[in-house]
């Protein structure tokens, strides 16, 4: 297999965009195993990825932020094999700095005078949010309903809002603006990522090697450093 | 005190206009001026679109050198019509009186809109008007919005030949029932003389002459004046048929004036035949006059008299009649080439500086 | 006068200009699922937001209308120094990524923004998550497009009019009512449906500085990305009563008299 | 000519609306870090990504210009019937939602899309996740931008000049030429800013057809957009680099002779 | 077969054009009418800048009806200069020879700035030139482009008293050096017979009355022809210093002419004296005719020859020398009066209908 052929390999990454710190990382090491391989990640929401992937985007590994938009792809018979979940995430409660309002549970998220801001239902944090709300008995009143995870991370930053609920993983990226305040209900929805690989991949070698690198130990300390959770 | 007192210096490109005009009220001023000489650019300047490197401007005792064009309530007839292409003609007209808030706005327009005949027009737009029909619009919008001072930059372009006398009629009618001054620019002697009290020659951005209409197109000093006037006028009072001159004799000729009003008998050196003797014939008009100067003009020999009549003639009839200096000639002129004016009874004794 | 013809060469570009824009649009209509879209867009959330979506872009297009239009008028027509920097920051919001847009209005406007913090203490007004936040966010990212085409057309208009209305004792607001905006109609209703279009399809700088409420905040372009992650054909069903709506709007709002006077 | 003043009171709308457009910008540059500011618009992402922005803003741009001067020539001259739903159909893009425009470009286009099988078939050639497929969303969102400020300026001129030029024997493409674009620079000043801006910003479009590869599809917008995910205050600082660029080259590239010939 | 066989129809508002209009090789044809008759309506159909409703087009055996303006090879100055803004004079009076891609199109265009006097303006824009010097660089950009056919609208508009006879003479040299037919619209009858060998009086959007230019002229049938006309026209041969005529006298003139060409002289009825017997005066010309009709003509009686020379005089100078028909008198008529044109030669038998 020592063939001196210096030619350049390409593996293609479809990725969630919330991955981006650990899968840039994980780029870097691949790329420093593999001398002449060239790894490009395409960061974007999951659904976009998908509706790409059906589309004929020439992806070789996909790795989106929940299991329905993977099902889009799997669908189209497009998975080779079978997808997995290499990481979790679960939701926490985000204040700004100092939790000027004192949130200490989910229910103080009810509180009068608190500018509560969530992820939208039809989103998947925002169904995650709905599971802890059942879960808890308790209905929220919030300000906005934010189409994404960011946007909610981005107005708990700013100040705008007195409190949200994002990921584990939203609340170590912004250091020094946000504080986040766990609460026991969080384990009653755990939001799954899936990985596959894909058929029409041209280095299905490559490709395998590069999931193998994610789902390896490797892969869970870059990911548990930016606060997913193993599968 | 004079209504308008003003001086401008501008410069634009390698064109200078340095000019001082000042006009009593109701007094009207022709400027007459070739082609590029800067009457445009006077007009512009007193109309305030124009920005003087220097000079002053007072009008009716306002000063309004930083006036806005709108303040200063000086109306102007601009070189080319410029209606406003989205109004119909008689919006147009009413333009005017509607800015300055005049009651019966509407009324005054289809005034002049009548007056310059074209009242079938009113709801025209102006793309949809000929050239002299835009033109005549343009005339009434300028004359509706009644300003302090009017300026008219070749009113009479582009009008035929029975609307131009009839516009230069109601002009006069207009200019002299007003108290207001005026100033006419324009190519044509006869505008000069049927509308202007006093005339002001422009060339090359300076005023050459000016003084009494009838005095700058009798005794020219500029070489402008003279090609443009090239008229014998005589000073008097109009009768049925003539004019009854200040020295005493009667004029026949064809009068546009009613009798008895101070007026002017128009007729051109050319016009003048020179006879020896009386020679009773058709010609109506036989004056006997000293032959002052004999001076050559082009191909022709103009002889002057001692009252100032001026007669065109060949070289070879000046051989002929063995005419010379100190003579006593009759100078006879057809009635039909005399034309009878009423002349602004102003125009005798202005105060204007001359040079 | 009969129009002067064009080049007939140029069909072809200009059919090829054409295809760019429509052809995808098209492209998308056979994608619909026809049976399913009367349920879709009769549904509450989907008129609300439609509700919503046209009054705010017909309000915030209002303000463009009156605070643009003199902000283009002072750019084309007023001459000082430093007139040219001016010109080039109007064109800020226009290149500004729309959600960072958003983020300076919330910097600005939020409750710990300097203007935010003064409105707030002076009038107890607070703007993020309201409707008024929504027309503002529009305001901002669509007003350049009617400064910008309006100042094209004044400068294309010249001033020959203006000077004679000025003449006739015309003052400065006679000259600008009467003169000034009938001549300029043509690129009022220009700049008009760009701005209209614009706030109509605004998206990232509603979402950062206004939030996403239904029936407050959540205009049509924000429901169908959220639709998007559920049902992607879903969304497109709206986006494309979207287009129908303001294609509507747009053709019947824009006067006749628009379309060129001379 | 002096410039017939415009009334003192419209100075009061002007002033507010450049505050609308200019305050809230003036607002994130508190916000920015400074110090880190040079290490993060000179990493080796934030360059790609903006000269990969540049380079297709300026291509679509052209392509804008090619296409688009024709279309709104055509719109603005031609006289047919179903012109005046050919112009309503030019905005489309202006109300689709970006993201969805995307969509509508990757059916068309991508691998299942009609045209894209064509394409692939007849010459080989897959346009999504390359850079032509940015150049192409870029052209499809920032046309409409340059057809309909060019359509209102050329309206605004009339034909007149054109019609001298003919009776002087210059064909149609001279008249073109030499007569309506020297005449209509303004106008065509404003749209290619318009249009040049909105490419610049482009981002729904782009990411749901072109993908967001380094060096390849990832404009600026899409790095801003990705670096929002680790560190909002990074991406604001990249905006404001975005923003100074752009107003640089317009600024820069608007020549003095569009800001008034007459 | 003539060079351009024209017809058209067309209705605009209330206003309808019905006019066939041919013209031979080489032929100029001016276009007389008051304001709004349609004159320059018709030269916009020619230049194909308007549709008519109906009619047809040949020129120079070429179908036109159809072609754009710019196939057509009709040249048109119309009634405003329209200079295109953003060129110099220079580059507008090229515009026509380059676009036509004709060699050496700067000197041409430099040769015709030079000819209207208009070479010191090469480089300026036209919102730096005065009214008068715009419309000759717009002469000069419609004669540089050599149209097949060339349409003037009213040329001589805007220009002062030297440039108008300046450019009427060029206007003449230029018409009759070339093979090209050209129309030219005026309200001046001099225009007319000085550079047109033909004359269509336009009224209401018809052909009130047509034919040469002279005999339009001296023998108006049209109330609009008699009123621009006034003048007696002698045809002949030109002599130094006057006119030979073609009944053989000599007649003394001011002459614009080179002995020996085909000429006219002109003068204006109004100028004519009638008298008994022969004067002697100053006046060169002494005619003998015999008086063949007397008409009132407002205030004044037209006395018309055997001949038909007019002399226009009062009632009161008739009475003075019984004057009736059947008498032998003189027409006198002072040289200075009488305008000695060349004529163009092709004038004296025309082959267009008459009505
Ligand atoms: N912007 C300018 N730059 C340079 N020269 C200019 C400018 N504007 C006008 N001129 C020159 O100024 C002179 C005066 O122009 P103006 O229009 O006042 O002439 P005018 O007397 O009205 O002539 P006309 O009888 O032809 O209308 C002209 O020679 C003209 O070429
Ligand atoms: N679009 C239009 N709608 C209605 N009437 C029109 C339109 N265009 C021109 N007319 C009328 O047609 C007539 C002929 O106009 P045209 O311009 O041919 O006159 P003209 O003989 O050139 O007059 P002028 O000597 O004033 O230039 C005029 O009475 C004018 O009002
Ligand atoms: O694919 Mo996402 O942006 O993590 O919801
Ligand atoms: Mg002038
Ligand atoms: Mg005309």
């Amino acid at each position: 297999a020592c063939t001196s052929a210096p030619e350049q390999r390409t593996v293609t990454v479809f990725a969630a965009a919330s991955l981006k710190e650990s899968f840039t990382e994980l780029e870097k090491s691949f790329e420093g195993s593999h001398p002449g391989v060239d790894v490009r990640i395409s960061f974007g929401g999951s659904s976009d990825l998908a509706q790409q992937i059906v589309n004929g985007a020439p992806a070789d590994v996909f790795a989106a932020a929940n299991t329905s938009t993977m099902d889009t792809v799997a669908k189209s018979d497009l998975i080779d094999g079978r997808s997995e979940i290499f990481a979790v995430n679960t939701l926490r409660i985000v204040v700004p700095k100092g939790n000027p309002k004192g949130v200490k549970s989910l229910a103080d998220l009810t509180k009068p005078g608190t500018a509560l801001v969530l992820c939208a239902p039809q989103v998947p944090c925002g169904a995650a949010t709905k599971q802890v709300a059942a879960a808890a008995k308790l209905t929220f009143t919030p300000v906005s309903e934010e189409p994404d995870v960011r946007s909610v991370l981005g107005k708990v930053g700013a100040g705008e809002a007195d409190a949200g609920l994002v990921y584990v993983t939203d609340v170590l990226s912004a250091p020094g603006k946000v504080e986040g305040v766990d609460f026991p209900e969080s384990a009653d929805a755990v939001n799954e990522y899936p990985l596959a690989l894909l058929k029409k991949s041209k280095q299905a070698q490559l490709a395998r090697e590069f999931a193998e690198l994610v789902r390896g130990q490797a892969g869970r300390d870059v990911l548990a450093r930016a606060g997913f959770g193993p599968p | 005190m004079s209504a308008l007192s003003s001086r401008f210096r501008v410069t634009r490109g390698a064109f200078t206009l340095d000019v001082q005009l000042d006009l009593e009220a109701g007094e009207v001023v022709a400027v007459l001026g070739p082609n590029g000489s800067g009457k445009s650019t006077l007009m512009n300047l007193l109309a305030g679109l124009l920005r003087p490197d220097s000079g002053h401007l007072t009008l009716g005792g306002r000063d309004l050198v930083d006036a806005q064009p709108h303040q200063r309530g000086i109306g102007l007839l601009a070189q080319e019509p410029l209606l406003f292409p989205h109004l119909t003609a008689l919006a147009n007209v009413e333009f005017g009186p509607r800015a300055q808030r005049r009651a019966g706005s509407r009324e005054t327009a289809l005034r002049w809109l009548a007056e310059v005949d074209a009242a079938e027009f009113a709801d025209r737009r102006p793309r949809q008007l000929s050239g002299g029909q835009a033109q005549r619009v343009a005339l009434a919008r300028a004359l509706a919005a009644e300003p302090d001072l009017l300026l008219l930059d070749e009113p009479l372009n582009a009008l035929d030949i029975d609307a131009a006398p009839a516009m230069r009629g109601l002009l006069r009618r207009v200019l002299r029932a007003q108290s207001r001054p005026a100033i006419v620019v324009t190519h044509d002697a006869l505008d000069a003389l049927v509308l202007a009290d006093r005339v002001v020659v422009l060339d090359a951005g300076r005023i050459v002459e000016q003084g009494p209409s009838r005095e700058v197109l009798t005794r020219p000093r500029s070489a402008f004046a003279a090609r443009i006037a090239g008229l014998n006028l005589i000073a008097g009072t109009t009768v049925e048929g003539g004019l009854h001159s200040d020295s005493g004799v009667v004029i026949a000729g064809r009068s546009t004036a009613a009798p008895g009003e101070n007026g002017v008998a128009v007729f051109s050196p050319s016009a003048v035949a020179v006879h020896r003797d009386n020679p009773h014939g058709s010609p109506r008009n036989a004056l006997r006059v000293r032959l002052a100067g004999m001076e050559p003009r082009g191909d022709l020999v103009r002889l002057r008299a001692a009252d100032g009549t001026a007669a065109d003639i060949t070289p070879a009839a000046v051989a002929e009649l063995g005419l010379e200096p100190g003579q006593d000639v009759w100078f006879v002129v057809k009635a039909t080439e005399v034309g009878v004016h009423a002349a602004l009874g102003r125009s005798q004794g202005g105060s204007w500086p001359r040079d | 006068m009969t129009r002067i013809g064009l080049p007939r060469l140029l069909l072809a570009p200009a059919f090829l200009g054409f295809a760019v824009i429509v052809l995808p649009v098209a492209g998308l209509l056979g994608r619909v699922d026809w049976a399913g879209l009367p349920a879709l867009v009769t549904s509450g959330s989907a008129l609300s937001a439609l509700g919503l979506s046209l009054r705010t872009a017909a309000f915030s297009t209002l303000l463009c209308l009156l605070l643009g239009g003199p902000l283009a008028l002072v750019l084309a027509r007023a001459d000082f120094r430093g007139l040219r920097l001016l010109r080039a920051l109007v064109l800020l919001p226009l290149v500004l990524p729309p959600v960072v847009g958003g983020l300076a209005l919330l910097y600005l406007l939020g409750r710990n923004g300097f203007a935010g913090q003064w409105l707030d203490i002076a009038f107890g007004v607070r703007l993020p998550y309201t409707t008024a936040a929504v027309v503002l966010a529009q305001t901002f990212v669509a007003m350049p497009f009617l400064v910008v085409s309006l100042e094209g057309a004044l400068r294309t208009a010249g001033q020959r009019y203006e000077a004679v209305a000025a003449t006739l004792g015309a003052g400065r607001w006679t000259v600008l009512r009467r003169v000034t905006i009938p001549l300029l109609l043509p690129g009022i209703g220009s700049g008009v449906v760009l701005s209209f279009a614009r706030a109509l399809g605004e998206f990232g700088a509603t979402i950062a500085f206004a939030g996403s409420l239904e029936g407050t905040t959540r205009t049509l372009p924000l429901e169908i990305y959220l639709q998007r992650e559920s049902d992607v054909d879903a969304a497109v069903a709206l986006s494309l009563l979207l287009v129908v709506i303001a294609v509507v709007v747009i053709a019947v709002a824009r006067p006749r008299a628009v379309e060129g006077l001379r």
